[in-house]
């Protein structure tokens, strides 16, 4: 690979090491479990387009998989930990949080 | 040679906008207004990167899958971000606002 | 219709393997067969998972999507860049939701959210609540120029 | 010399992600940080070429697991985690620095990362090069050997892994007909 080629993945790759540290240092801070979820969720795209880059750096193609699989599995998590903080369970009704409820506080 | 300056351009451009909204979950005051700055590096931040590396990788597989990452991230991160807010609504956490309220504007 | 899924399916398969061995192929056709299976005793395929109906109007929706994403970020980047408390007002809003059917109110929402600047936090019957972080943001969507671009007619 | 930048990095934040688990109390922020400490360590045997392992960190210590333990807290209901203030942990303290180092003077034996002359390089694993695709017909090694040279010993893995999750099932699954039994919670039940 070209030396250019390979200094510009390596620019991308230190300017989310940045990125991934600010979010983790929100995540630490947080004052509410909500700015806990969203930095965990920026950390998550963050580290899914790091693996990205990545498999650009190093010539490994199959890497592009696992930023595949972890697209998918952050989403999923995310969606998980905000229906159990919701509702404090995960069956206690049939309802999913991403459907329209009617406000009821105001 | 003008794809690989392009690249360039768009992986650097993307970079420093990931930083930027990672600076702004900082700066801003209260959880609802630091949505939008994580909005940023859901959005521009990931097609400016993915971008980048789809005109490095060319025509092939690597670009179908990478365009693949950006369809999931377009499709889920809408909808993370909404049940976010309004989970946080329904927990009863209160926005920062500035000046008019829901109440009034629905008034106007 | 869960044979086209199938196609749809083994092709997907394809072109996320790219290995076209006898045995490998095989295996795929297997483990398609099987999500066929499963999604069918789920009940999932319905006409809402793949809305073919609206697939004309797509790329003109992706072009005005893409547009508003970018020139949104941009604005939301300048707000974060100006490090002083009066570059921001965030405020919560209530615009109407004119479209009818759920995919038209999914698909409005989640533009409102992919457009930083403004998080759709809460939807009900008619109305949509908004934040917004700054007071332009909330004057433009309360003109109703996005959820005029957002494919809602032809579903019967 | 980028990779050891990242992984340096990385490590960096994972230290911090572990003492922030362990000074914590709030058992959800807890749980939280565990996924961004898996998300790192994958990160990191992405880093040190280890596709395989990476998978499963993503699939298991990101997803399962975070799901698992999160479906404990909601069957106990007690999101604190309770301290008084005279606990004194010196034993455990003892233990665990003692075992550290014991792992550490260990490492001192093993051979050079990527080293050509390590035993492990030096058998089994050149007959598994040469010979895997022909034989088997898969082509990534590392799933020949798991799934074809090794079949039995895998089947017993996932035999294992089967019954523990259907413990967890039963678990899961009986305290949620008692519930609706009661009919303490939720109008619709639908299964």
């Amino acid at each position: 690979m070209l030396l250019e080629n390979y200094l510009m993945f390596v620019a991308a790759s230190l300017a989310f090491l940045v990125t991934l540290g600010l979010a983790l240092a929100r995540a630490l801070m947080g004052p509410t479990v909500y700015d806990r979820i969203a930095a965990i969720n920026m950390f998550g795209t963050k580290t899914v387009l790091l693996i990205a880059v990545l498999a650009f750096l190093s010539g490994r193609m199959d890497l592009l998989d696992i930023a595949l699989v972890y697209a998918l599995i952050n989403f999923i998590g995310v969606v998980a930990v905000l229906k159990l903080v919701v509702y404090g369970d995960f069956h206690s009704s049939g309802k999913d949080i991403t459907k329209p409820v009617k406000v009821d506080q105001r | 040679m003008i794809i690989d300056i392009l690249s360039w351009l768009l992986l650097v451009s993307g970079g420093l906008v990931g930083i930027v909204g990672a600076v702004g979950i900082h700066r801003f005051p209260d959880f609802y207004s630091r949505q939008h700055a994580a909005g940023i590096t859901d959005t521009l931040c990931a097609m400016l990167i993915l971008l980048g590396l789809v005109l490095q990788a060319g025509l092939n597989l690597a670009a179908f899958k990478l365009v693949l990452i950006f369809m999931f991230l377009f499709f889920t991160s809408p909808t993370t971000s909404h049940a976010l807010a309004n989970a946080a609504r329904h927990s009863g956490l209160k926005p920062e606002v500035d000046s008019t309220t829901i109440e009034d504007r629905s008034r106007d | 219709m869960a044979f086209k899924y199938g196609v749809f399916l083994f092709m997907f398969w394809l072109l996320l393997s790219g290995h076209f061995e006898p045995l490998l192929l095989g295996l795929g056709l297997a483990s398609v067969m099987l999500t066929i299976f499963l999604t069918k005793r789920m009940y999932v395929i319905d006409h809402e998972s793949y809305p073919l109906h609206l697939s004309s109007r797509l790329p003109t929706f992706l072009v005005y999507i893409f547009r508003e994403i970018v020139s949104a970020n941009i604005d939301v980047i300048k707000r974060i860049m100006t490090f002083s408390d009066s570059s921001i007002s965030p405020r919560l809003i209530e615009i109407p939701l004119p479209q009818k059917t759920d995919l038209g109110r999914a698909i409005y929402a989640n533009a409102i959210t992919l457009t930083p600047g403004t998080v759709s936090v809460e939807l009900t019957k008619e109305t949509i609540i908004v934040h917004a972080l700054t007071k332009e943001t909330a004057d433009d969507l309360s003109t109703g120029n996005m959820a005029k671009a957002i494919p809602d007619q032809d579903i019967n | 010399m980028i990779d050891v930048v990242i992984n340096v990095t990385l490590l960096a934040f994972l230290a911090i992600t572990a003492v922030a688990i362990v000074r914590m109390t709030d058992l959800f922020a807890i749980i939280m940080l565990f996924g961004i400490f898996s998300f790192l360590s994958a990160a990191m045997f992405i880093v040190m070429d280890a596709v395989d392992v990476a998978f499963t960190e993503a699939a298991v210590g990101a997803g399962i697991s975070t799901v698992l333990m999160l479906t404990t807290i909601a069957l106990t209901k007690d999101h604190k985690e309770k301290q008084s203030g005279s606990h004194r942990p010196w034993l455990p303290l003892t233990v665990v620095l003692v075992t550290g180092a014991a792992l550490v003077y260990g490492t001192l034996d093993i051979p050079a990362f990527g080293d050509l002359q390590a035993p492990a390089q030096m058998h089994v694993a050149p007959y598994y090069v040469e010979r895997s695709f022909t034989e088997t017909g898969v082509p990534n090694i590392v799933t020949a050997v798991l799934a074809s040279y090794r079949g039995f010993d895998t089947l017993g893995e996932v035999v294992v892994i089967f019954t523990a999750g259907i413990a967890v099932l039963l678990l899961i699954g009986g305290r949620r007909r008692r519930s609706n039994a009661v009919g303490k919670e939720g109008e619709e039940n639908d299964a």
